[in-house]
């Protein structure tokens, strides 16, 4: 146990906390990492890689339908992409790329050491990368689900699509679920567990909030998908009639379980986006948020909302009109929510002082594509507009505003953000400016001409369309449009490659932002803080200037007094609420279980996809031993207390 | 780790690569999916489904149905086994009715895949009609693929031919059904 | 000899007419000779030749299957054994019953249909001749259910009968030299004949098979003499080819109108729209009125034959001479499960409510017994003779059974569980009615069917059907399948039943010595006391039985009992059960001891070396 | 100016959508007028509030631009949040009344005024549409196919079923999107206040030719209709001489239906009344004998996938059953 | 926020509420629990969009379903008695025992209701039904399977000992879950045996 003393007692300890967090170097280490800071960056790095990959889907698409009757694809390979683009975007980069975020920022925000559970972590890590690899699995061989992402039987059933294309779909999500549970589990835990003394409730960053409102979304939706996935897949090889018409299925039964999921899911896209720019607006415009608490209390109540929402993607289905009205009305109500979150930020940059760099022209953009996609998903709450504007261009533009507006801008815009604190370099501003104004035009032109198509009646999941239709023009405007935004995304990479190589060094806190994890250095030790820091506002790091209240926080390796927990690999456990310390948490070592774990899922995945018995039992029995390895309780001394004050 | 970081590169690049080239090449096989089987010369009977409808092209015994392996073929197949009424003869699950047993190995007219196709183009004497009129070879090769998608035919024989096994009497007359 | 069984059969008419003033109290216990009968009911034996001989299918033109022989009684029977047997070698369902004429007996096979002739009076017995009609190997394909013949016909010296390539065929019944043969229709647009031709009155009433492949039914009459069709009348299409006029009285306003043929089906559907006939005909000697069933629609599919589909499934009085129809009536309407209208009508009389009633009696598929009077078409009863789940009761008003919305087929929808299935619970196969008794004695089913749509296309020649079906008992996985039951006509209610495990499929005969005989189609024979169904004798043979017994004096003076076992047709939806027999084409004969003219001795090889002596 | 890119798109929109056969922005008739109000209405509260907004956010960015210091802002946020209270009790209004109008309109469309004379029933299939028209006796019942062909000023219900995968009836100029469920009948209506021909098309993903699934909507004076009814009511005008009618008996006849003849085939649409049909192949091609031609011998090519395939007939064959079909009044 | 002055002592790890294991473990139970919801949702569904009686081939017989409740509630009883004795006086011994006996009790309700699906006479694939009650049963089945497999190890890991004083979590969390299990097939017994009887 020790206490702070004076500087070289400092170093000693963060030589010894090195020590003990350190990963050991070699292939060994890369596979057995915990690290919350490594894990999420391989979160960023995957996720980007995904949508790149959907985002050339995306191209040839646009491609085919640049001028009408055009026959570049055929029906079946254009079916393919789309599904796999919708795929793709939605399950393997919007999530994760946020995942990556929360995994990475989260404990530094928080000013903890790592997440709950590490080896979950690392787990949910590698589980989303197979399960990844398996939803492409079927692609080479020119069978890769072509249902949509949404997959409506029976189309996807056997009799209408016989080949392997849609196993690999229902396999793929039930397989990717785990990782999308698991990771909300941890992420949820985390919050209530691992947060630095004083960081209670309602000085949580708006990024958090709208992870732990994301992931308790998706630990109560994504059981149905893993459910309807596996009702199809049993449907499909073992002639069962969940949804067979013939011996009493239902196929809207798939409807109610896919949206019941899906609508939640589209809000667990899109809230930890928006708490991007809540917190990182801010520091741009040299002020806090404006309403901290409404926007905290509007990111709750968007979901609670969204889980009631989910039939208004089945308006034109033939429900009772009643019901119909039901869910019209609450899809509505939940746009006041939006609202206020919206007039937060445009609040915040009125009463601000603005520095335009690269980050806050993102975050600006977004909210203008923020309006756009919610005045469209206005209109498509409307059940009886909607049922002109279901499954028309329209909905692809409202649904591309929503998931590229208020999920890729302040992503892109995050990633400028936080990149210094990743890397400890700048990323170059200039170029970051032409990265925005590229993609924000290319965008536009890209998708708003998908409005006009879709009111002019272009039905979507179409492989092409009449020259009679007079939409000719407007899709070759699209078709350029996403190729400029191609470009973006690409200077953007380059401005990466750059500037990790010689971008302007950073220092802790470029922005002089107020948050936790600005105060340990750039990129941080292993260990997150060699104290764990003692929280006494909502702005660490602006009190003093702020100058609200008499407390401080206690922050820095040199603290007065403070925890260091530098005999084990420990770290502080708080009440849920007012964030008490109250244990002190042993956290597990470096482990390739997880790892390996993962595999097992992946060759079992692949047993059920060739209905290979063997193989599944013998994966089955892998995984079962190596939980239990996982799981098995280390011998202990007897009860042990640690003092921490003198 | 910088080895590391190439090697992987270097793993995604050929991954995509082989992938996207994979595709390109399947889908492209999958739109490609017309079988051209010669159309038999001339047309024999005007009567829809006659008792015989002319001579099937004399395609050797060791012809295999070049739609054998493609699962559309097999579910179309058996679509069309349904709504051109084979079933109604044969029974819905092909385990004979009016007409024989489709699942076992006892064929009258022999079982190989290019027997099949003859029995279904020219008809046989004891009420199974001619098709060869009304059915194009794609069509008919996709109810031949579902037949053998049932497990009772036999592989397509490149060599000589053996005369098939005599006539079943009592799976002849199967009788699932009534009037 | 011959006389003294005149009087016999005379006696036990009288005795039932007598039976009439007091309605039936006894209950079937205590089973005296001199009980009366449970209903009253009688019936005129017109039409049934010589007491010891058996001249047409059902005996007489009532349809009684009824026997004034009783040599055989409920003390003898039990030493019944087989006397000898035939084979004809073919491999279909055997449901004919042979014809004894004076000394010959008349057997006609399945497909190839093959006519024999046998003398009764020699050793074997001999086969006097064979004729072989040679029908189109294609017709067999084109029998929905087995290549069957259910009867043939005898008529002033000749053996009439159809082939199953849409010919009728005359044989002359002394030399078995063809007399005439007129085709009917054309086998390649799916049309068969199995219907037993029908004489009465001078014309040979011949009906079409093929409702499952959207034919056009009819019934035609043809002359006995030259085979000439004098009229066809036909089931669906306008009142011309029904033969309907002004003096068509249907009972029922919802079967008056003009060309309800045609107006109660989709546009131009009539065409396809089956109704064949290819049940027993029964004549009515002194209205001179036949009656005859017709099949379901075309196609079995519902859903695409909107309306009542008249007249499919339904029952048609026709004048011989002319062919017009005196009325009509519809059992099931928009048929939706194939319970045909096909099933034999028993013509009885019997005192209803007290009424003295001239009825005919139907035991129909769909499950209702009728009482129908059969000089107005009205229902007088219909009931439950065995279990149905289909209707919640019938409309005596209307005369329609009430259909349980519930298990109405829609395509592509799985019905668990509809009773009975498509065969009814009970077939085509004949019951047979005591005068003594006063009962029917019918083989019934106890079954059940799993039932799912397909929409189908008409293929001329091929099926026009769409039920995809499993049959399963009633009773669950090891219920039973079938019995014979005892029906009181008068009263519409069940006397007694015997559980059989498998089906019942053959026809039923009654003696005058109170004894009924009938056959499973797990091969066991049966007799059964006719008053209270106590099985007196049974004999497994060699198939299952769909065949029709009878009962003949043979020259010899003995009284025999003949039954085909050969089994096939709709009894095939039991072939997966075990204890199932295989097909079989032999007729049995039964005598007491199993005796026989010119036996063992006469017959024996030194006699015949004798005659080979120089 | 950033708002000034929709806002120019926004415009063309204007022009645009009434000019396509598929665009319901200036659809008529008691169904689709009061949903194209509708959209108008909610399309001019939408782009309202991007204007609103985008102008706040540029007035926002130009104000903050001119400070230069980059020292933290303290400010009592009390005048702010009123602001945003403002903000969201207006937006709120306007939610509740888009709101209400949409109930109203739908309250509006649900059913028709009067009650509907004639009665539709619509399978979709793998890729085209059956349409069976239900008369006063089941003798009226006829089937046609990818046209239906109504009355004007006449409600007409529409039962909707599906024969395999889940497909969406759609005819944008009279009103909204119903699917067809297998298993289910969904009836929705529509009603047409001008003579004229109106294109419809499947709005819910059905597979590889969901793109080639049109029909069309023929709306006649109401004795134009009559006249049309009673010629479909007839049996088909066929001679059987014809050697078109010949090879279709044994080309064609198996998949489709020519009512009074042999051919009863479901699979493919009924030919009965084909020469009235304004296109073929579910709205493909205009119904002309060269197109019938190119159809019948390039079918897989013009339409990848379709159900009907290639017959590889003699040229002379298929000139004789185009010409067969095309007398088919 | 924590006064610095006073001085502190911290547990290291512990159970319950303060162990994050605790924690994890109620997520689990969470995502679990609403994965029965949507599978009685989606039974309850397909039951109602029948045309026929739902179940089609009347109520499920309860002979052994009611005798095998009262097996697993047992179960419960049994283990929670065994963890009550452990925290109270650490015998280890009883522990084992009482978790023996719950893996027994586990076993032979999965071995009845194997019994009790061989004599339905339906198959998953029968008909919707049988497809909705099977997957339903099922799925809490391979719970029991997991469950037991759960108490198997802790039994195995009981006898060598790893269990002393306060470092009981994994006997906790095990019982929790087995707990959770059995409270859902209270409710799996309820919809899919005890309303058909009544409907």
């Amino acid at each position: 146990m020790t206490i702070g003393v004076d500087q070289r007692a400092a170093a000693d300890t963060r030589q010894t906390l090195l020590d003990i967090w350190e990963t050991e170097p070699g292939l060994y280490g890369w596979l057995a990492t915990v690290d919350h800071k490594t894990i999420g960056i391989r979160y960023l790095c995957t996720a980007f890689f995904f949508l790149i990959i959907g985002g050339v889907e995306a191209l040839v698409m646009r491609v085919q339908l640049a001028q009408p009757d055009l026959k570049v694809l055929s029906p079946d390979a254009y079916n393919q992409l789309f599904s796999m683009h919708g795929t793709t975007m939605m399950f393997l980069y919007a999530l994760p790329m946020l995942s990556g975020f929360s995994n990475y920022l989260w404990p530094l925000m928080l000013g903890s050491r790592d997440m709950a559970f590490p080896r979950l972590n690392a787990l949910s890590y590698w589980v989303f990368l197979f399960a990844g690899i398996f939803l492409y699995v079927s692609f080479p061989l020119g069978q890769a689900p072509n249902a949509g992402w949404f997959s409506y039987v029976p189309n996807a059933s056997l009799a209408y699509d016989p080949g392997i294309n849609m196993d690999v779909f229902a396999l793929g999500l039930i397989f990717l679920g785990i990782s999308t549970v698991v990771g909300s589990a941890n992420f949820i835990v985390t919050l209530l567990r691992c947060r630095a003394p004083g960081m209670s409730v309602n000085r949580l960053p708006i990024l958090v909030w709208g992870t732990l409102t994301a992931s308790v979304a998706n630990l109560l939706a994504v059981p149905a998908v893993s459910l309807a996935c596996a009702m199809l897949w049993l449907d499909r090889r073992y002639g069962t009639h969940f949804f067979e018409v013939t011996g009493g299925g239902q196929p809207l039964l798939w409807q109610h379980l896919f949206w019941v999921f899906g609508h939640p899911w589209v809000y667990a896209l899109v809230l930890p986006a928006m708490g991007i720019v809540s917190d990182a607006l801010p520091v741009f415009c040299r002020r806090t948020l404006v309403g901290y608490t409404l926007v905290a209390i509007s990111t709750v109540s968007t979901m609670v909302l969204g889980f009631g929402v989910w039939v208004h993607h089945m308006f034109a289905t033939g429900l009772p009109v009643m019901s119909l009205s039901f869910f019209s009305a609450a899809s509505f109500v939940i746009a006041i929510p939006s609202a206020i979150a919206m007039f937060a930020w445009i609040a915040t940059i009125w009463t601000g002082k603005l520095q335009v760099t690269t980050p806050f022209l993102f975050f600006a953009g977004f909210i203008m594509l923020f309006v756009i996609g919610g005045v469209s998903g206005f209109m498509t709450a409307s059940v009886a507009l909607d049922w002109q504007l279901t499954d028309t261009y329209f909905i692809v533009a409202h649904l591309h505003y929503v998931l590229l507006g208020i999920n890729v801008f302040p992503v892109i815009g995050g990633l400028h953000f936080w990149f210094p604190k990743m890397s400890g370099r700048i990323l170059d501003d200039r170029l970051g400016k032409w990265t925005f104004w590229t993609m924000f035009v290319g965008f536009n032109a890209a998708f708003f001409p998908m409005h006009i198509t879709g009111l002019m009646g272009l039905p979507r999941r179409i492989y092409t369309y009449p020259a009679a239709m007079g939409v000719g023009w407007l899709n070759l405007v699209s078709t350029i449009g996403a190729f400029v935004f191609a470009v973006g995304v690409l200077l953007f990479l380059i401005n990466v490659a750059k500037s990790l190589r010689a971008g302007q060094a950073a220092g802790n806190n470029p922005w002089d932002a107020p948050t936790l994890e600005w105060a340990t250095t750039s990129p941080p030790p292993v260990y997150n803080f060699a104290t764990i820091p003692q929280v006494a506002s909502r702005y660490p790091l602006w009190e003093d200037r702020l100058n609200e209240g008499e407390d401080r926080s206690v922050i820095g390796e040199a603290a007065r007094d403070g925890m260091v927990l530098d005999r084990d690999k420990e770290t502080i456990g708080v009440t849920p609420l007012d964030a008490e310390p109250n244990v002190v948490l042993k956290m597990p070592g470096d482990s390739v279980l997880p790892f390996l774990l993962s595999v097992g899922m992946l060759v079992l995945s692949f047993g059920l996809l060739l209905q290979a018995i063997w193989l599944v039992a013998a994966a089955a029995v892998c995984e079962f031993v190596l939980l239990a390895l996982w799981l098995a309780p280390m011998p202990h001394d007897a009860v042990e207390k640690v003092e921490i004050y003198d | 780790m910088s080895i590391g970081r190439l090697v992987i590169a270097l793993i995604l690049l050929v991954a995509v690569g082989s992938a996207t080239a994979g595709w390109l090449v399947m889908s492209h096989r999958q739109a490609q999916n017309r079988i051209e089987v010669a159309y038999p010369e001339g047309v024999a009977a005007v009567v829809p489904l006659g008792i015989s409808a002319g001579q099937a092209p004399t395609l050797n015994i060791g012809v295999a149905n070049p739609l054998a392996d493609d699962p559309n073929s097999v579910q179309d197949g058996k679509k069309l086994f349904r709504t051109m009424n084979c079933a109604s003869c044969h029974g819905y699950g092909a385990t004979g009715g009016m007409g024989p047993n489709l699942t076992d190995t006892a064929w009258r007219y022999g079982g190989t895949p290019i027997e099949v196709y003859k029995s279904i183009y020219e008809g046989r004497p004891q009420g199974m009609p001619a098709w060869g009129n009304a059915l194009p070879p794609q069509t008919v090769w996709q109810l031949v693929a579902y037949i053998q998608s049932l497990g009772g035919t036999f592989a397509a024989r490149p060599v000589s031919y053996t005369s098939p096994s005599p006539a079943n009497p009592d799976q002849a007359s199967q009788t699932g059904q009534k009037q | 000899m011959r006389v003294l069984l005149a009087v016999a059969a005379m006696t036990a008419a009288t005795g039932s007419v007598q039976a009439q003033s007091s309605p039936a109290q006894s209950s079937p216990e205590q089973s005296s000779p001199a009980q009366a009968s449970f209903s009253g009911a009688t019936a005129s034996f017109a039409g049934a030749g010589q007491p010891g001989e058996w001249t047409s299918q059902a005996r007489d033109y009532a349809n009684t299957r009824f026997s004034p022989l009783d040599q055989i009684t409920r003390e003898t029977v039990g030493k019944l054994q087989v006397a000898w047997t035939f084979s004809d070698g073919t491999q279909y369902g055997h449901e004919g019953a042979p014809l004894v004429v004076g000394d010959t007996m008349y057997v006609v096979s399945p497909y190839p249909d093959t006519a024999y002739a046998l003398d009764l009076s020699q050793a074997g017995p001999a086969i006097k001749w064979k004729f072989d009609p040679n029908p189109s190997p294609q017709a067999i394909g084109k029998a929905c259910c087995d290549a069957v013949i259910r009867g043939w016909a005898y008529a002033d010296g000749k053996l009439i009968y159809n082939l199953l390539d849409d010919h009728t065929v005359a044989v002359d019944a002394a030399t078995g030299k063809e007399v005439w043969r007129t085709q009917m229709d054309d086998v390649a647009k799916g049309v068969t004949m199995t219907q037993s031709a029908f004489v009465a009155d001078g014309k040979v009433f011949v009906g079409n098979s093929g409702g499952e492949m959207g034919v056009n039914g009819w019934l035609a009459a043809l002359d006995v003499a030259t085979g000439k069709e004098i009229w066809r009348a036909h089931a669906v299409g306008p009142d011309k080819d029904v033969r309907i006029d002004g003096t068509f009285k249907p009972f029922y306003d919802w079967m008056k109108g003009k060309d309800l043929g045609v107006t109660t089906w989709p546009a131009d559907q009539w065409h396809t729209g089956a109704g064949a006939s290819w049940g027993f005909v029964s004549y009515d000697e002194q209205t001179k009125t036949i009656y005859y069933g017709t099949s379901n629609p075309g196609p079995r599919v519902p859903l695409q034959r909107p309306g009542d589909n008249l007249w499919t499934s339904a029952m048609f009085a026709r004048d011989p001479q002319t062919g017009m129809a005196k009325w009509g009536y519809q059992f099931t309407p928009h048929d939706q499960w194939d319970y045909d209208g096909v099933n034999e009508a028993v013509l009885l009389d019997m005192p209803i409510d007290g009424k003295m009633r001239q009825t005919l009696v139907h035991f129909d598929r769909n499950t209702y017994a009728y009482t129908i009077d059969r000089n107005t078409g009205e229902v007088l009863l219909a009931d439950n003779f065995a279990y149905q789940n289909w209707s919640t009761g019938f409309d005596f008003k209307t005369g329609r059974p009430i259909v349980d919305p519930a298990l109405e087929p829609k395509p592509e929808v799985k019905l668990d569980r509809v009773c009975p299935p498509d065969i009814g619970q009970k077939d085509w196969e004949p019951p047979a009615f005591s005068p003594d008794t006063g009962l029917l004695y019918v083989g019934v089913f106890n079954i059940c069917m799993g039932l799912t749509n397909h929409e189908v296309s008409y293929i001329a020649g091929t099926p026009y059907d769409g039920m995809e079906m499993e049959r399963f008992s009633v009773d669950g996985p090891d219920g039973n399948w079938g019995g014979l039951l005892a029906w009181d006509p008068a009263h519409g209610k069940k006397i007694w039943e015997i559980p059989e495990k498998f089906m019942v499929m053959s026809g039923v005969i009654a003696t005058a010595s109170d004894l009924i005989f009938y056959g499973t189609t797990d091969g066991w024979f049966r007799a059964a006391d006719a008053w209270t169904g106590k099985v007196l004798w049974s004999k497994k043979l060699g198939s299952g039985i769909i065949g029709q017994p009878i009962t003949y004096l043979g020259p010899d003076g003995r009284q025999y009992v003949a039954v085909a076992a050969g089994v096939g047709g709709a009894a095939m939806v039991q072939s997966g059960r075990p204890g199932f027999l295989p097909r079989g084409n032999t007729i049995y004969v039964f005598s007491v001891n199993g005796e026989t003219v010119q036996t063992a001795a006469d017959a024996a090889p030194e006699a015949i070396g004798a005659v080979k002596q120089p | 100016m950033r708002s000034a890119v929709p806002l120019g798109f926004a415009a063309f929109s204007l022009a645009g959508c009434s000019s396509s056969p598929l665009g319901y922005l200036d659809a008529t008739g008691p169904v689709g007028g009061p949903i194209a109000r509708l959209g108008w209405g909610l399309i001019a509260i939408s782009a309202g509030v991007c204007i609103v907004v985008g102008i706040l956010l540029v007035i926002a960015l130009w104000r903050g631009q001119r400070h230069a210091d980059l020292e933290i802002k303290t400010v009592d946020d009390t005048a702010a949040i009123r602001w945003i209270g403002v903000g969201v009790a207006i937006s709120t209004v306007f939610l509740i009344g888009a709101a209400v109008w949409t109930l109203v309109t739908v309250r509006q469309i649900r059913q028709p005024a009067s009650a509907t004379a004639l009665s539709l029933d619509v399978t979709g299939q793998d890729w085209w549409w059956a349409v069976k028209y239900r008369g006063a006796d089941p003798a009226q019942d006829f089937t046609t196919a990818n046209q239906l062909v109504i009355p004007v000023d006449v409600p007409v219900q529409i039962n909707l079923r599906s024969r395999d995968v889940i497909h969406s009836f759609w005819v944008p100029k009279l009103g909204g999107k119903m699917d067809m469920i297998p298993s289910r009948t969904n009836v929705t209506w529509l009603q047409a206040d001008k003579i004229g021909d109106y294109r419809g098309q499947c709005g819910e993903f059905c597979g590889l030719d969901h793109a080639f699934m049109a029909f069309d909507v023929r709306v006649l004076s109401k004795p134009d209709y009559a006249a049309w009814l009673d010629r479909q009511l007839l049996p088909a005008a066929v001679s059987a001489g014809e050697p078109g009618f010949k090879t279709f008996m044994v080309r064609c006849a198996v998949c489709h239906t020519i009512r009074g003849t042999p051919a009863g085939g479901i699979l493919g649409p009924d030919l009965s009344h084909f020469a009235e049909r304004e296109t073929i192949a579910a709205g493909l091609l205009p119904n002309t004998p060269d197109n019938l031609v190119n159809w019948i011998n390039n079918t897989q090519t013009l339409k990848p996938g379709a159900k009907m395939p290639e017959l590889h007939m003699l040229a002379a064959e298929t000139r004789d059953v185009a010409a067969f079909l095309e007398g088919l009044k | 926020m924590t006064d610095l002055t006073q001085e502190q002592f911290l547990p290291v790890g512990g159970t319950g509420t303060v162990s994050t294991a605790w924690w994890g473990m109620v997520c689990l139970i969470a995502t679990e629990a609403i994965l029965f919801v949507y599978l009685i949702f989606s039974y309850i569904y397909l039951g109602s969009q029948q045309s026929g009686p739902w179940p089609p081939n009347g109520p499920p017989s309860l002979r052994l379903v009611v005798p095998n409740t009262v097996i697993l509630l047992a179960s419960s009883v049994v283990v929670a008695w065994g963890q009550r004795q452990f925290r109270r006086t650490g015998n280890t011994p009883l522990l084992a025992l009482a978790l023996a006996g719950t893996i027994v009790l586990g076993a032979t309700f999965i071995a009845m209701q194997v019994v009790e699906w061989s004599g339905k006479g339906i198959a998953l694939s029968t008909n919707s039904y049988s497809s909705a009650f099977f997957l339903l049963t099922g799925v809490h089945m391979a719970h029991v399977a997991v469950g037991v497999l759960i108490l198997a190890m802790l039994l195995i890991w009981t006898i060598m000992g790893r269990f002393r004083g306060v470092h009981h979590e994994h006997i906790a969390l095990g019982a929790l879950y087995w707990h959770f299990v059995d409270a859902v097939w209270l409710v799996v017994f309820i919809t899919a045996y005890l309303v058909p009887q009544f409907s």
